[in-house]
């Protein structure tokens, strides 16, 4: 087993150098030019050229790809090219919002769609379950930005329970912070609740016609207990894929949110990276994703032996 | 401690003011650099880090600092600092690279004093030196003067009246500087650049907020003190608001252009150009970007419809109601022996200022008969196809809107799109007029203002006739700030000394 | 042992999806799903003005007896788009779900069950899943020039993963039943052992994320024609309508809330339609009437 | 026993109750069912398989399936309380503590991904206040009062890591441990071996002693009902067709069904050896087969923590040839499961050698490589319920491996059709799913399905456990006369010694992981030679009834 947690994460070294090489032809590819990032739309092609040369982008791809590997394998994860700082302190200012809010949201996602889930399928047909139905149209149909809008005109504007915008670091206190984090995790929050009770919902209902929920109620046990613990158990494969997913893809897909809360999330960097062709930038921090990624899945499949002791991994 | 909290149009991405031609980055250029000339606000250069002499033959320009210039690092500004700028800049800057080529020496001839001596008469040395608009010659230090042209300066020292907070920086996201308390400002009254910079404040804080309801909510809510730029149509959500107002702080307008590629057909034929010219609508192009017709002009003038240089040259290309004008250009396009090639319009979907003018566009070229295609992308993407010379089918394009500063475009020999040289190293679309080229070349050493006004005029003529471009009309940036700011200080873009909270 | 008419011929009921009279519920659905198909092909006659038919003067009006649901920014009939927003919308939503599917289920099917190819499969999978879509579209418009099939591709290649994880999750945990063993003992070779016994456990969970992916495929549509991957915005999807919305939500959320409510009406019918089809498929649920 | 008074109010009294299916074709499972259990009676229902024995136990705790199944008529009264109108939390309350029961198929029954240890702590959690160390030691003296070996082993395990006969010893031990007032037991000893399952008898005699416990007990062997039992009721068809004393019942059946059932009661006596087949030729051949369980849980394998072993089966030899049947008794948890599990390579052995035919496949890997050896051997499993696909209707199960091998869709639908009746159940059958039978229906269904496939070797574990005796006699009567027509030959895996004595050819006693004793079927049953084979014998229940005749047998001491 150990061996078999070292072999994983020693998987992700293949993974993150294939990643690499495609995501840096990938960027190649792709049309768009550093250089006009720096030097704004009115620069002269002269400038443009000076730009380039000396961000090396003219020297042939195969040599810079050498260069990047070789840079990275001694742990230089070098420079922005538009902001010329080192990527890694870039990376660093931003990760920390956007893991703060990636973690609220899978908090608020398991805290409310577990139970929903599970009173859904309890009650099959009943109120909760209908109120799971909508909620899912409601998640899955209206696009994070309305909700996060509507969120912030109700609870921060009219209410003013909390602040309109932006976002305080844990370091400045557990308070500010969560008064902060909240509505934007809630926002986040809302396709997951709506996919990860719905999935709740279907796996439960399998599992509540199984023998030993029957045997947890002979027993003379509360629903609450024959529901979480026996139920829920079995029924935790496919919840903690979604879940464990998701998560992954918060850490990617929080621009949105980012964008309405105005947090100065990696989601942001991304963005702005990808369309200012930043290279270096967007290699590191996929690099970093891809290993986050291979991390994660890990911690799923573990996850998944926890949860169901028949499940074995050599 | 005052804290200006402010909501800028842009990101800051880049540091180096004389490396990017961006807005965001001069204004940050004005917040810790400084020039030495100022301009005010009748367009006349005015002494700032150095008063002037000029010679009688007005070939020698003799530059003195003023006493107390110290770098943020507290060395004192030195006479060899400012060469090692102007060089740099000069290799960097358009204009610039001109000036230089009419110009013997730059020499510091004490530290105090440089001397620029011209090899041939040249008129626009204050002026360009003065220049707010892309890219200014701001002074550093010489040691980051000496950085090689394509090179980032990163470390941010200049004279300004406000210091740069390196390590509170976070590219596209946040930029934060401090008064500068050695700054020793002119005893002049303040007027654009130039004049005494007085600051109020101790800190400005700028936000990048890429959602504009974001803004003003936190404008609202007195998170931030100041946003550079409301989108129009969203403006009645602040009127309403007693503690907010609103108004132009940026005195200048920005020019949207729709530029057609002259080497590529359809375009390469300058009837179809024509016919394009009277298909497109200034008014109708305005009012879907801009909605309120109260923040915008439109005009015929390729310089800017206040600018000193402006006219009305060329405007009957814009007269006439939509219906007439697309009633000529049905009439000219069939004229013109137009063969169907459909035109290739690029869409810049990510950048909302310029994502419609080719919708609108698209839409009206194609009722007076032309084919379209719009080519949606990402505006990286459209900057660098639009350097591309090649064909349709391997990257080229045949026509792009974008929007200027009207600093960026008031003469001729700052305003790119009016280059008739045709040449590779012109700014996309090379339109090639001899012609203009020597009216360029004229203005430089035009004598007098009626002299460059009557130059110009006939460039604008010639750009009208010969399409360079089709002038959509100018907008203005509308500013929303708390009632509690006092000073807001106009200017050709947006200044934070004088205000004060 | 005739082959003549055998009165003693056995056949087996194939599983009742349709025998018993459907719920009304599930009637409705598949209304709702069908009218919503029928406006995606009917747009030219439904539809009041053309799509991109715009009007500088009218920008931004309310609901009239010309703009049945007023106008957008460019002065565009948004009743127009939205009825031809389905097209788009359907389009890719359905291409994206249907795709993903298609491609990640026997992917995870054959991770979960051949242990031996599940290690590399499934890295592959994480790294797929790190490459961002906004980056791969771009890429991916570059090399063929956009267009609904890039659009699919560019959302579809992320999504895969997450099905293929899904699949052999629960897979993983199928193979360890007793029932599969015996199915091992019978002879029942890989191929059908897998499409008999291992598939049908997906089912449920899959008809979940499904709807989740159809769904989400439709936003991050106009996500990508934002940045001028694929469609772009001339063309009409609820997506994009949506989308150029956001930017006028606070004086005029009409534009956003229509898209959505057909969005809506939609996402409900599948799931109406999916939890009918999951009920189907349960064997326990065979005796009710539902 | 029946010295109760008269006035004393039943524990469990049940009135005229009627269940049917629910769907629109409603089925009537119970037809009105009338009995009473007195405080510390033993009321032991018997009859025939699918007759709607566990349905009424289910009915009496309050569990019925409700989307499947309803009671359409009549009163459940658990001391004067009607169970049918009582609300959700006072059955809760009532579960557990006042009633209690042992499910008749215990592979199910418990959860599979919790620990045994934590399973039964909620017993003590749910319904008593004490503390978790007391209740962890309360577990682990419940679980010796059952004997299972290793208790604190047991604690810690998961369901799957047990036989089956542990886990039902575990569910007995959670059934009994508050000490109800009724307790239902439903066939809770098929899995156990003969001295086990007395143990487990005298068991919950005690607990009736001490706490005048009443109990529903279900069981198909009639051995224990002499055993045990105080009143038997007969059930058919959802119908109770006699009732009485146990003497009275099986001395002076009144019904012609019941007289049948006694007289299919498998005699104790070994049948006459057949001869042996003509230098009986070995299909199968087990040499020196070791296999050792390794666990511990995932962190302790993650710190690198010792690994417990478990030696399941050690170095077991035999030979198993065409046309024979040899039986494998034993101890509960002795291996015998596993040494079934090996020989068709669901379980990697750790050693020796496994040939099928001469080829040894105990090192084959994959499916492709031990096809061949697999088509000639099935398997019945100990676990009817989880060995069929609860997704598929009991046809497509049946005729999954004929299709496997080239047979066509209509031809093995009929013999399919053809092999449930024989078999006991109706051709419509085939168009159920498993969890609408009983248990003993779906073992039928497990045997159906292996016998479809025609194989040279049959593996039965348990295979008959559940079946009532009529029924098993029609199911073993079957399997000879395949065996005699096809020369089949079968390793029948069984705790019930009668059944043993009647079909094998050759035995061998497992204990341990180890085989104690091995020899023709009249040898060792007769004339055992190992303790371990004598005391079996002699735990057999019911030794001292003659069912044929209806009476005790003079001279044999209970
Ligand atoms: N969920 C169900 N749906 C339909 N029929 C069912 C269902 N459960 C049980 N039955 C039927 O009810 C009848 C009685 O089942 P029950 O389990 O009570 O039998 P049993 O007497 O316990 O038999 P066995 O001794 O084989 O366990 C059987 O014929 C069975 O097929
Ligand atoms: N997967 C497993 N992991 C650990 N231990 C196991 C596993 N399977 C079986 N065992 C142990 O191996 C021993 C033998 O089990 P097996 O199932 O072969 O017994 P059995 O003879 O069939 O018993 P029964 O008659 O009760 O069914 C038991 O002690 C059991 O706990
Ligand atoms: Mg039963
Ligand atoms: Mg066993």
């Amino acid at each position: 087993m150990a061996s078999y947690f070292l072999r994983r994460l020693l998987m992700a070294i293949p993974v993150m150098f294939f990643v690499a090489l495609f995501v840096f032809l990938l960027l190649r590819l792709t049309p768009g030019d550093p250089a006009q990032a720096i030097a704004g739309d009115q620069a002269t092609p002269a400038q443009l050229a000076a730009i380039r040369e000396n961000l090396g982008l003219d020297k042939p791809l195969t040599s810079q790809f050498v260069a990047w590997i070789g840079a990275m394998a001694g742990g230089d994860f070098g420079h922005s090219l538009i902001s010329q700082r080192p990527v890694l302190e870039m990376i660093g200012q931003r990760i920390g919002p956007t893991l703060a809010l990636a973690v609220m949201a899978m908090i608020f996602t398991v805290v409310i769609s577990l139970p929903l889930g599970v009173l859904a399928a309890w009650r099959h047909g009943g109120l909760v379950d209908r109120f799971v139905m909508a909620l899912s149209v409601v998640g899955f149909s209206v696009p994070i930005f309305v909700i996060g809008y509507v969120l912030i005109a109700v609870f921060a504007v009219d209410l003013k329970w909390f602040p309109v915008q932006g976002y305080k670091p844990l370091s400045e206190g557990f308070g500010p912070f969560l008064h902060r984090i909240l509505l934007p995790g809630l926002a986040l929050s809302s396709f997951y609740i709506a996919l990860v009770s719905r999935m709740t919902r279907a796996s439960m209902l399998e599992v509540l016609r199984e023998d030993y929920v029957r045997t947890a109620r002979a027993k003379g046990l509360g629903e609450r207990v024959v529901l979480f613990r026996h139920a829920l158990r079995n029924a935790a494969i496919p919840i903690l894929t979604v879940v464990g997913t998701g998560f992954a893809m918060m850490i990617s897909g929080v621009v949105v949110t980012e964008t309405v809360f105005n947090i100065p999330g990696l989601g942001r960097l991304v963005v702005d990276g990808v369309l200012a062709r930043d290279y270096p930038l967007i290699q590191a921090i996929i690099l970093l994703t891809a290993g986050t990624y291979v991390l994660i899945n890990l911690l799923i499949d573990l996850s998944y032996a926890l949860s169901d002791p028949r499940i074995r991994y050599q | 401690e005052t804290t200006l909290n402010v909501v800028m149009q842009a990101p800051l991405r880049t540091l180096d003011p004389i490396l990017s031609t961006a807005q965001i980055v001069r204004t940050h250029g004005f917040m810790v650099f400084e020039t030495l000339l100022g301009m005010d606000a009748k367009y006349n250069p005015q002494p700032q880090m150095a008063d002037y002499t000029v010679s009688a033959d007005k070939m020698t320009y003799t530059f003195t600092l003023r006493d107390g210039l110290k770098w943020h690092d507290g060395t004192p500004v030195k006479a060899e600092d400012c060469v090692a700028s102007i060089k740099r800049w000069a290799a960097n800057d358009g204009a610039g690279r001109t000036m230089m080529t009419y110009v013997a020496s730059v020499e510091a001839t004490s530290d105090k004093q440089l001397v620029i001596k011209l090899a041939k008469p040249f008129g626009q040395v204050l002026e360009l030196l003065a220049k707010p608009s892309p890219v200014p010659p701001f002074m550093m230090p010489k040691r980051l003067a000496e950085t090689p042209a394509g090179q980032q300066v990163t470390e941010m020292i200049g004279s300004g009246p406000f210091k740069f907070v390196a390590d509170q920086y976070r590219p596209g996201d946040q930029a934060v500087y401090v008064k500068n308390s050695d700054y020793n400002p002119r005893p002049e009254p303040m007027s654009w650049t130039a004049g005494g910079k007085v600051v109020n404040v101790d800190k400005v804080v700028w936000k990048a907020m890429p959602d504009m309801q974001t803004s003003i909510n936190a404008l609202q809510s007195g998170d931030v003190d100041l946003i550079e730029q409301v989108t129009i149509d969203l403006l009645p959500l602040l009127t309403a608001n007693d503690e907010i107002k609103t108004g132009a702080i940026n005195a200048l307008g920005s020019q949207v252009t729709g530029r057609f590629n002259h080497r590529l057909p359809p375009f390469d034929n300058p009837k179809v150009r024509q016919a394009a010219m009277y298909a497109l609508d200034q008014d109708q192009l305005m009012q879907t970007a801009i909605g309120d017709s109260q923040y915008y002009k439109l005009c015929a003038s390729v310089y800017g419809c206040d600018v000193p240089l402006a006219s009305d040259a060329g405007s009957e290309y814009l007269k006439g109601s939509a219906k007439e004008r697309l009633a000529k250009a049905k009439e000219l396009l069939k004229a013109s022996g137009y063969d169907g090639t459909p035109v290739l319009m690029m869409q810049p979907t990510d950048l909302t200022i310029l994502s419609t003018q080719p919708i609108v566009a698209a839409e009206r070229l194609r009722e007076a008969g032309f084919k379209v295609d719009v080519a949606a992308m990402d505006w990286a993407t459209l900057q660098s196809r639009k350097n591309s010379t090649q064909p349709v089918a391997q990257g080229g394009w045949n026509m792009l809107f974008t929007y200027w500063g009207v600093s960026g475009i008031w003469n001729p020999t700052v305003h790119a799109l009016l280059d008739g040289s045709g040449s590779d190293t012109a700014w996309s679309g090379w339109p090639r007029s001899a012609r203009v080229e020597e009216l360029r070349s004229a203005y430089l050493t035009a004598p007098t203002l009626d002299e460059q006004k009557k130059i110009a005029k006939e460039i604008q003529q010639i750009a009208y006739d010969e399409g360079f471009y089709f002038n959509a009309g100018e907008f203005q940036s509308v500013a929303a700030w708390r009632a509690n700011l006092k000073n807001l200080q106009p200017g050709p873009l947006t200044l934070f000394w004088g205000v004060s909270k | 042992m005739s082959a003549s008419s055998n009165p003693m011929q056995v056949t087996l009921p194939r599983r009742r999806l349709l025998q018993n009279p459907p719920h009304w519920t599930t009637v409705l659905a598949v209304i709702v799903l069908l009218a919503v198909v029928a406006m995606a092909v009917f747009a030219p006659l439904l539809a009041n003005f053309e799509p991109t038919k715009l009007n500088a003067a009218m920008r931004l009006k309310p609901s009239s007896d010309t703009y049945w649901l007023g106008t957008d920014s460019f002065g565009r009939d948004l009743y127009s788009r939205v009825v031809y927003g389905a097209r788009v919308s359907l389009l890719v939503g359905a291409g994206v779900a249907a795709g993903a599917i298609l491609i990640g289920l026997p992917l995870g099917l054959l991770a979960g069950w051949y242990r031996g190819i599940d290690g590399v499969l499934m890295r592959m999978m994480d790294g797929l899943m790190a490459i961002p879509g906004i980056l791969l579209a771009i890429a991916i418009v570059a090399l063929t020039r956009g267009g609904l099939v890039t659009v699919i591709f560019a959302i579809m290649i992320p999504a895969i993963p997450q099905v293929v994880r899904l699949v052999r999750a629960r897979v993983i945990a199928a193979r360890e039943e007793t029932y599969v063993d015996a199915a091992v003992l019978l002879g029942t070779p890989p191929a059908k052992l897998i499409w008999k016994h291992l598939l049908p456990t997906t089912i449920a969970p899959l008809i979940v994320q499904g709807t989740y992916m159809y769904a989400s495929a439709i936003l991050t549509e106009a996500a990508l024609s934002f940045l001028g991957v694929g469609i772009g915005t001339e063309i009409p999807s609820w997506g994009n309508i949506m989308a150029e919305g956001r930017l006028y939500f606070a004086i005029n959320h009409w534009l956003v809330f229509w898209p959505a409510i057909v969005l809506s009406l939609c996402i409900l019918s599948i799931n109406l339609l999916g939890d009918t089809l999951r009920d189907r498929l349960d064997p326990k649920m065979q005796g009710r009437n539902a | 026993m029946t010295e109760m008074a008269r006035p004393t109010q039943p524990v469990l009294s049940i009135r005229d109750l009627r269940v049917a299916t629910r769907g629109r074709e409603p089925s009537k499972i119970l037809k009105g069912i009338t009995f009473d259990i007195q405080p510390g009676e033993t009321l032991c229902l018997v009859g025939e398989s699918g007759s709607g024995k566990s349905v009424t136990s289910l009915v009496a705790m309050g569990l019925l399936p409700r989307d499947e199944l309803q009671a359409t008529g009549g009163t459940v009264l658990l001391n004067g309380e009607d169970i049918l109108t009582a609300t959700p939390s006072r059955t809760k309350a009532l579960r557990g503590a006042e009633m209690a029961m042992i499910f008749q198929e215990p592979m199910t029954a418990l959860n599979p991904v919790l620990t045994i240890g934590l399973q039964m702590d909620e017993v003590y959690w749910a319904h008593t206040q004490m503390r978790p160390k007391e209740r962890r030691e309360a577990a682990l003296a419940a679980f010796e009062a059952v004997h299972l070996p290793d208790p604190a082993r047991i604690y810690e395990s998961f369901p799957h890591q047990l036989s089956g006969g542990q886990r039902q010893r575990v569910m007995i031990a959670m059934a009994l441990a508050l000490k109800p007032k009724l307790l239902i037991a439903d066939e809770p000893t098929t899995a156990l071996d003969v001295t086990t399952q007395k143990q487990i008898l005298s068991l919950i005699r005690e607990l009736q002693d001490k706490q005048n416990t009443a109990v529903l007990f279900i069981t198909h062997d009639m051995g224990v009902v002499v055993d045990v039992a105080d009143r038997v009721c007969v059930m058919r068809r959802g119908e109770i067709v006699e009732t009485g004393p146990v003497e009275q019942v099986l001395s002076q059946p009144q019904e012609a069904y019941t007289r049948d059932l006694l007289q299919a009661v498998p005699s104790l006596v070994p049948r006459a050896p057949r001869a042996p087949a003509q230098e009986a030729e070995a299909v199968v051949e087990i040499r020196n087969l070791e296999k050792t369980f390794s666990f511990s849980s995932l962190f302790g394998k993650l710190m690198g923590r010792d690994i417990r072993t478990v030696r399941a089966v050690n170095n077991v030899s035999f030979k198993l040839a065409r046309g024979r049947t040899l039986g494998i008794v034993g101890e509960s948890g002795s291996g015998k499961s596993t040494v079934a599990r090996c020989l068709l390579r669901l379980e990697h052995p750790t050693g020796g050698e496994i040939r099928v035919n001469g080829q040894d496949i105990a090192l084959l890997e994959g499916q492709a490589a031990l096809a061949p050896a697999r088509r000639r051997v099935q398997m019945v499993f100990q676990d009817p319920n989880r060995s069929l696909n609860p997704r598929l209707r009991i046809g497509e199960s049946l005729i999954e491996g004929p299709l496997n091998l080239g047979e066509d869709r209509a031809s093995a639908l009929k013999r399919a059709s053809e092999l449930v009746e024989v078999v006991g159940l109706p051709r419509t059958s085939l168009e159920r799913f498993p969890h609408q039978f009983s248990g003993g229906q779906r073992q039928r269904i497990a045997i159906a399905r292996a016998l479809m496939m025609e194989p040279e070797v049959i593996v039965a574990d348990e295979a008959v456990s559940a079946l009532d005796v009529s029924v098993q006699a029609q199911v073993l009567a079957l399997l000879a006369e395949i065996q005699q027509r096809r020369n089949l030959a079968v390793l029948f895996i069984t705790h019930d010694l009668r059944v043993a004595a009647q079909i094998c050819d050759e035995v061998m006693v497992m204990q341990r992981g180890r085989v104690v004793e091995d020899g023709p079927a009249s040898e060792v049953l007769a004339r055992p030679r190992h303790d371990y084979t004598r005391a079996l014998i002699n735990a057999a229940p019911g030794r001292d009834w003659d069912f044929a005749a209806g009476r005790r047998i003079a001279g044999a001491d209970a």
